[in-house]
C-alpha cells in the first residue's frame, strides 16, 4: 500500500473503533490524521493534553465567537491550539482548562483511547516512541502519562520503517511505558496485544498473513476469528 | 492593593541565577512582554521550569536563542533546535520529565506537598535514580517537587489586585506557577476593575500574584 | 450524550455496601434530592467518603439517621451527634483524616496518582501505621488515595452533557470526586443547553458525569 | 478581666497584629471575633477553608448580588458559608475555588495568618486543639493543614481553662500539630514562642507578671523588652 494512502487507511480504521462517548487523544504525527475520519454524528470528544475537551476538526475564529457574551476575554492572540502547538477550533460544550487537571483526566483512565505513533512496540506491549541513544533529543511530552493513564493505548503505525520491523519481539530503543499498548494499527492490519502475544485481528487481503508475520519480528497469533478488514475501511480515503 | 507596575518595576529584582517558571505552551499563553524585558534585562545562568522550551523566537524559547539558560526543567525540547544544539554542546543542562508529572510537580511546590506519587516513567529511563514506594501492592514513583523564586505567566483578564481568568489554550501550568514561585508576575491582556470578575470565574486568586503588568508594557 | 435522567434511574445501581462520595460542606452544597432518593431507597452498609457527617437532618447526615452507613471517612463528625453516638456505640467505623489531606486523597483517586505526599498529620496520631519519605532531607507523611463506586456531586448550573460550574460553598470536594468514582450523578439547579457555559467557566468536565437529576427531582 | 470582655479584648488585640495584604484563616469559637475588628481600610483578605478567598462580616445576599449578571447561576440555596457552616457575606474581588485548591493555598504557605482556639499549647509551639480520649470525638477538619502550612499560627485563647493553665511545658492532650505555633494571645498578654521558650512580648497592666507566670505552667522569658498592652486595645470592645 502507498504510504500517504497508508496513513489515510490507518486513520480510518482507528476511527472506525471510536465508540459514542468516548474521549480519544491524538498524538501528533500519523494520529493527528484520524480526526479526519470523525464526524460529529459519532459523538466522539477530543482531548488536547494543554487543557482542552472538545478539540475541533477545523480552526474557525474563536476569539469572534467570544465577542458577544464575554467582550473581556477577547484578546488578540488568545488561541487555542492542540498538543502539537497548531491553531485549533473548539466543538460545542468543550471545556479549557489546566495542565495538572489535563493529565489527571489521563493518569485517572477518563481519557478512554489515546492514539499514539511509534518506533517500536513489542508483544508485551511495550512502547518505544519519544528517543534514539545518540541521536537529537526532543522530550517525552505527553507520551509516558498517556500510556500509563489512558484506558485504551491505539498504537498507528506503518508496519514497518521501510527497512526493518516495528512490531518486536522485544524493543531495544528506551521505553516509553511498559505494557501499555492495547491494539496496534497498520496497513497490513489491526493487532491486539494479549496475555500471549499479538493477535492478528484482522488484516489487509492486499497481502497474504504470511507476507505479514514475514514483516514483523514479534510471531503473531493467528487463530480462527482472524477476518479481513471490511471493504468499506478503503474507500472514501 | 493595587498591583499593576511598569514592567521594569516587575522584573527589577530579577538576577542572574534565578530560579524562574514561565507560562505557556509551545509559546502559546506565554507572558511575551516579559519574556521581551528579560531578553533585554539580559539576566544570565537562568534555570528555566517551562512545559517546553518553545521555538527559537516564540515564548521562553528567545531566552535559550540569547543564552540566558543555564538548565532548563521540562518536558521537550524538540522544536527549539537551539535549546537541542546547546544541550547537545554540553552549555546546556536539560532535566527532562513526563508532563503530566511536570504539571504537578509545579503543582505540589506551590500546593506544600513534598512530590507526586505516579505511574508515569516506570519502567523507564525516568525512573533512573529516583525513589519509589509501594501503595496498596501498587509500586510508584516518587517525582519531588519543584519551586522557584519567580513565575511569569499570562492571563487573558485579570483585576488590578490579581484576580485572573485564562482562555484557550492559555492556562496550562500557569495557575500551579502562581503558587510555586516566590514572586509571581501576571501579564494580563485586558485589565478590569476589583468586582468585575466573578467569584466563580477566578482561575488563579489574587494572593498569587504579587506584581501585574499589561501586555505590550502599556 | 443527554445525560439527565429521573432519580430513580440516576440511583437504581446503588447497592448495599457501596462505597459513596457525596459533596457537601456541612450540608451545604450537598446533592440533596439525590440524598433523598437514597435515604428512601434505603440502601444499607454504606461506606461514605464525606467533608463532615453533616447534620441530623442536612446533608449526607440525614444517612447516619436512618442507620444507613457502616463506615465513614471524613475529617468532622462532631457536628452530627448522631454519627458521634453510633461511633461511641460500636456500630460506625470512623476514619478522620485532615481536611487538606483527604481533600488531596480524593483528588489522587480521581487523577491516578497513588496518594498524597504531606506534613499535615506529622507527629501527631494521624500519622500512625502510615508510610513516611523523606524529600531533600525532610519527612512527609503518605496518605493513600481514595476511590468509589459512586459520586453524589452538586452544582449550581450544568449543560445537559455535564459540564457544570459551582457557586459559591458548592465547590468543595465536588470536582475531585467526580474523578474518583466509577459513576458520578449531578445534581444540578439549573440545567442549560450545551454551548451556554463558555469553555473557561466550567469547572468539572463532561466526561466525569455519568447521569444527571434536576434538584427537587422535577 | 470578665470572660467575654477578655475574650473581645483577644481579637480586638490580634487583628492589631494583622498587615495589609495578608490572607487571614479564622477558627472557629474564640478566632471568629477577630473579624470584628478588621476594618475596610486594613485591606486584609478572609479566608474560608471551604473555598473562598474575601468572605465577608456580614451576610449580603449574595443571591441578589449575581441575579444582574449571571442568571443562570441564581439557585435559591446556593450560599456562601463560612468554615463554621454560617451563611456569610463576600467582599469584592472574592474568589471560590474547590477544597483541593483551598488547602493547597493553605499548605503553600499562601495563608499569611491562622488564628485557631486550643485547649493546650506548649513551650515548643506544639498545640493540642482537637480532641480528648475519651470524650466525644469532633474530628481535626483543616487543623493540622493550618498548624502545617500557614505562614503564621496565631492561638486566641483564655489564658486558663478556669482550673488550669492552658500554656504548658509539655501539651499532654493528642496534638494537632507539632512546632506550629507561633504567638500567643490571651487576655493576659502576647506571647511570642521563641526557639529559648515562650517569650513575653506584652502584657495586660490589669495583671503583674507574677501573676501572669503563676497562671502559666511553661517558664515564661520576660527581657527589658518587655512592654504592657497599649492603652487602645482596651478601648472600644
Amino acid at each position: 500500500m502507498e504510504k500517504e494512502l497508508a496513513a489515510r487507511f490507518i486513520a480510518k480504521r482507528i476511527a472506525g473503533d471510536l465508540k459514542p462517548g468516548y474521549l480519544v487523544n491524538l498524538g501528533v504525527g500519523l494520529p493527528t490524521a484520524v480526526s479526519d475520519y470523525v464526524t460529529e454524528d459519532m459523538d466522539v470528544l477530543m482531548h488536547g493534553e494543554n487543557g482542552v475537551i472538545g478539540l475541533g476538526k477545523t480552526a474557525f475564529d474563536i476569539i469572534k465567537k467570544t465577542e458577544g457574551k464575554d467582550k473581556k476575554l477577547v484578546v488578540q492572540d488568545d488561541l487555542v491550539i492542540n498538543a502539537g502547538a497548531t491553531k485549533a477550533g473548539i466543538s460545542k460544550g468543550a471545556s479549557f482548562f489546566d495542565s495538572a487537571t489535563s493529565f489527571g483526566l489521563i493518569r485517572g483512565g477518563h481519557v478512554d483511547v489515546t492514539v499514539l505513533g511509534t518506533m517500536e512496540v513489542d508483544e508485551e506491549g511495550n512502547i518505544a516512541n519519544y528517543m534514539i541513544p545518540g541521536k537529537r533529543v526532543n522530550g517525552m511530552g505527553g507520551a509516558m502519562d498517556l500510556c500509563t493513564g489512558a484506558k485504551r493505548v491505539f498504537v498507528a503505525t506503518y508496519h514497518t520503517s521501510g527497512v526493518s520491523p516495528k512490531i518486536l519481539k522485544k524493543c531495544r530503543l528506551p521505553l516509553t511505558a511498559k505494557y501499555a499498548v492495547d491494539t496496534i494499527y497498520t496497513e497490513m492490519g489491526v493487532f491486539d496485544v494479549t496475555d500471549l502475544g499479538i493477535r492478528v485481528r484482522e488484516y489487509n487481503p492486499e497481502y497474504t498473513l504470511d507476507e505479514i508475520q514475514a514483516a514483523t519480528e514479534a510471531k503473531l497469533i493467528i487463530d480462527e476469528n482472524v477476518t479481513t478488514t471490511p471493504t468499506h475501511y478503503f474507500e472514501n480515503l | 492593593m493595587n498591583k499593576v507596575v511598569s514592567i521594569e518595576k516587575a522584573i527589577e529584582n530579577i538576577h542572574d541565577g534565578a530560579t524562574i517558571m514561565i507560562s505557556g505552551f509551545g509559546g502559546n499563553g506565554a507572558p511575551h512582554t516579559v519574556i521581551d524585558a528579560l531578553v533585554k534585562k539580559n539576566v544570565r545562568d537562568i534555570t528555566l521550569i517551562c512545559n517546553d522550551s518553545g521555538t527559537l523566537d516564540f515564548g521562553a524559547g528567545r531566552l535559550f536563542t540569547n543564552h540566558q539558560v543555564k538548565k532548563v526543567i521540562c518536558s521537550i525540547i524538540g522544536p527549539n533546535p537551539e535549546s537541542v544544539k546547546q544541550h547537545s554542546a554540553g552549555t546546556l543542562e536539560v532535566e527532562l520529565y513526563p508532563q503530566g508529572s511536570l504539571a504537578e510537580m509545579i503543582r505540589s511546590g506551590g500546593y506544600g506537598l513534598g512530590g507526586v506519587i505516579t505511574k508515569s516513567g516506570l519502567g523507564t529511563l525516568v525512573e533512573e535514580g529516583k525513589q519509589k514506594i509501594t501503595i496498596k501492592g501498587e509500586e510508584y514513583l516518587v517525582e519531588e517537587a519543584l519551586k522557584a523564586d519567580f513565575a511569569l505567566i499570562y492571563a487573558s483578564v485579570a483585576d488590578t489586585v490579581g484576580n485572573c481568568t485564562y482562555y484557550g489554550s492559555a492556562h496550562a501550568h500557569a495557575p500551579s506557577m502562581a503558587a510555586a514561585a516566590e514572586f509571581t508576575i501576571l501579564e494580563v491582556g485586558n485589565l478590569v476593575e476589583v468586582g468585575e470578575l466573578e467569584p466563580q470565574e477566578i482561575h488563579t486568586q489574587q494572593v498569587l500574584v504579587d506584581a501585574i503588568v499589561l501586555r505590550g508594557g502599556k
